[in-house]
């Protein structure tokens, strides 16, 4: 596992960071390249439709990884996902979002945005959202295998970004993927 | 304490005493010219990976067979780790290489530990090399069949067999030479880095004519003959240390040098052909793992047979 | 004449007695059900090729190691021809190319012929995998260079290397079988050609599933397991012609097998990643060489290295 | 080397085959592969600026192979090249042209072709016009290597052409092109 910090060092300010999303083991990825310091203030924004399905999963990702746990099911939730987001940076943590909002099972570039992280930028706009590239996780273990292969994996962390006066949803989530991209090649 | 160990540790202890020699140097020359400077921050960072690898093989060469073989066993995986990282396999290739990682390493350093000879000399090259398209072709997928396929071979050959035969030179059964064939990897590994080092102190001082501009500009024709030439020289110094003359032990240094230069050209090929400069972050200023191993990878082997072949008698 | 040509010569009139029922099986089917129908064209075809492979290896094996070493030498510079006219390599490869036919053939059988099996086991899967990207290196075009130098090893290998290991069966030497080498030479032919015959025919009479649709739409389990069976029964009906114990010639048939199905797919895979049905047009009805030759590639080093571990005294 | 006849049968009828041109080599190739009665009808037409600046090559070039020496060069020559074709073929014999006029070291595709294919089947648009694929040759001895390997080299035999009614000369040499270059894939 490596970690590399092209576009901004790691600094001990708030911070969202948003990754692609290709293995279940992403987010922790992260959070082990994360230098303790900030390791201790950042929690994963995870589907609480996949993490309190049983108990262990429930002790994993609510006791283990804090994690700010949201609905995926519009219809079924109770509590909004950006609300939630919003309440936990108000509380002093930096956040690991997917804004894909799934894995991407298709092996290259991005799944489209969705647009809880507009609407996240748009009711904090201080805090820097950093664009972070995780390569070569799902070529650890792919999907339906059972042996993982010891490749080493990269984070890049990228340039951050913050919404810009007057950038509509469209706009912005188009410069976000823009730089996560960006970021990829920035390894 | 043996004859062996205790040659080692004058070998180690020699080394060590280079290398405090070379720190200082380091430290003048970054406090005269400024820590800034690349060519001395990368020297400075050169020398304290040196010390890294004279501190191991000194562990390893300790513990004798055991020691090297699982030491060089853990340079194979961090080195195919580092290589299949910069492949572009597939999803249908996982099962190939997983068995890599989980078969044909292990395997492969049994058979040198047990002394095989017979088999370990065919095992990667031969059956890897045929049963490993199996295992990709019953997946179905043939695109780039060939490519990928080719890609794991290379990686095995170099990461694994190639580097395998640096412990394997514990084997040999040399007449007069008994319990000292650590010296013959010692032998190796400082001609070998010590024929890098002047190469590239040759190189920065009076390189002028590249010898290869498209793969490695930093090769020139100077630094590679005052580079080979230094390496002889420490060669034949160290032939006490081996079973072969001074004019023997020269000559194998030639051999190693030179392998070992076709095999940076080589790697560095495969490098460029991947789009990448280093093979990896690993060792701070030293690029990745193969980046250090590839002079070794090369002459490992050759050095291995033409020493068995004249000098062994099993 | 000794008693190795006599069997030798009895196993060809055999192969003889079996083809022309045969061909005049074939002959009878293509007046019933003309001439035109693609299958009975198809197996007449074979049945000439195999008349002309019967007759060169009974020429050859008369002749002996000499006689075979040459057959050999030629079945590999043909099918060295057919496998680099399909690969896709540059102007940079040129002297990678020449030296594969004009180097690597001629020294891998000089040493099949000089009984240096220490050197031929790895001349080609080591040191001519360590060499020839070297001088491809040295040409300076790093564009596509791992897959450039894979077509050029695969090639060596399959090649050169595996067929050599033909002729290699000569020098074997076994208690109680002195002079009668050759006979295992047509051991594994026999066994080769007639596994192939036979799941042919088993999967045209009874092939439902397929094994490997994508590679190999032709094989199915039931032509693999009829074909499998036949030549295990072959193999041990040939026992008295070899070494072994009838069972022992029943696993060796059945281990040939098995390699030669495992080389067909691999084959099959490198040609559709290349997008050709046949590796050429040598052959009437079969192909090219290679097609022909695919399943020995792949059965004759393990055939040979398991005669030799279990069998021999060099 | 191995012949393909993909677009028409090796018949004894006067023809015009032409050919793309990578190597020297090229006509003696055709030659070979044609049936001996068809080798005995068939001229190579080539260029006199090469095969008689020594007296071997003009051994070569005039007796042994009965070339139609043509001038390449419209200033110094005495004789028009199309004429000397034409002259040869009602005296009833098959040529070989190259109508790209010189050797391809693209390594790819072909350059565009010279008027003269045409303005010989405008004068004689009964002649079967044969595009021929050579395959490899250029591969066996690239320019400046001197070591030979033996590759396969195949030669196609397309699907006859003729010059249609009213058709131009531009509109009728892309046909010729796009016919040799569709007997390419005809292999």
């Amino acid at each position: 596992m490596q970690a590399t910090w092209a576009g901004c060092a790691p600094h001990p300010r708030q911070r969202v960071y948003f990754a692609n999303h290709t293995s279940n083991g992403d987010f922790v990825l992260i959070w082990t390249v994360l230098p303790p310091a900030l390791r201790d203030q950042t929690r994963p924004v995870a589907a609480a439709d996949y993490w309190l399905t049983s108990p262990l999963r429930s002790f994993i990702g609510r006791d283990v990884f804090n994690a700010v746990l949201i609905d995926r099911r519009p219809d079924a939730r109770t509590e909004d996902p950006v609300a939630q987001m919003i309440a936990a940076a108000d509380a002093g943590a930096s956040l690991i979002i997917f804004p894909e909002g799934q894995r991407n099972m298709t092996g290259e570039g991005l799944l489209p945005f969705k647009s809880g992280l507009y609407h996240f930028a748009r009711q904090r706009p201080d805090i820097d959202l950093v664009p972070v590239w995780i390569a070569n996780l799902n070529r650890v273990m792919p999907k339906g295998e059972i042996v993982p292969i010891p490749l080493i994996c990269t984070v890049t962390f990228g340039e951050p970004l913050h919404l810009q006066a007057g950038e509509d949803k469209d706009t912005f989530l188009a410069r976000a993927t823009a730089a996560l991209i960006a970021t990829q090649g920035a390894t | 304490m043996n004859g062996a160990t205790a040659d080692l540790w004058m070998l180690l202890l020699g080394l060590g005493g280079v290398l405090v020699a070379a720190s200082l140097i380091g430290a003048i020359l970054a406090d005269r010219k400024g820590a800034d400077n690349p060519v001395i921050e990368n020297l400075n960072a050169r020398i304290k990976a040196w010390w890294v690898m004279v501190i191991l093989m000194g562990l390893a060469l300790t513990f004798g067979k055991a020691g090297a073989s699982v030491l060089f066993a853990f340079c194979s995986f961090a080195a195919l780790r580092e290589f299949l990282t910069l492949t572009d396999t597939r999803r249908a290739d996982h099962m190939a290489l997983a068995a890599s990682f989980f078969v044909v390493i292990p395997v492969q350093y049994y058979l040198i530990w047990t002394e095989w000879y017979g088999l370990y000399s065919i095992f990667i090259p031969v059956y890897a090399f045929l049963l490993m398209p199996i295992i990709v072709a019953l997946r179905g997928d043939t695109g780039r069949f060939l490519s990928r396929v080719a890609e794991v071979q290379w990686a095995l050959m170099v990461c694994v067999f190639c580097v395998s035969h640096v412990p394997a030179l514990l084997s040999l059964q040399i007449p007069g030479f008994e319990g000292r064939n650590v010296l013959l990897i010692a032998f190796l590994v400082v001609v070998v880095q010590g024929s890098d080092v002047a190469q590239y102190i040759w190189g920065k001082l009076f390189g002028r004519t590249k010898i290869a501009p498209a793969l490695s500009p930093s090769k020139t024709w100077e630094g590679f003959i005052g580079g080979a030439l230094t390496a002889i020289v420490i060669g034949a110094s160290l032939s006490f240390l081996t079973p072969f003359t001074p004019l023997q032990a020269g000559a194998m240094a030639f051999v190693i040098v030179l392998m070992g230069f076709f095999g940076g050209l080589v790697m560095s090929a495969i490098k460029r052909d991947r789009g990448v400069k280093d093979w990896g972050q690993m060792i701070a200023g030293h690029g990745g793992f193969i980046d250090r191993l590839d002079s070794v990878i090369f002459s490992a082997p050759i050095f291995f047979h033409l020493t068995r072949f004249y000098w062994s008698t099993v």
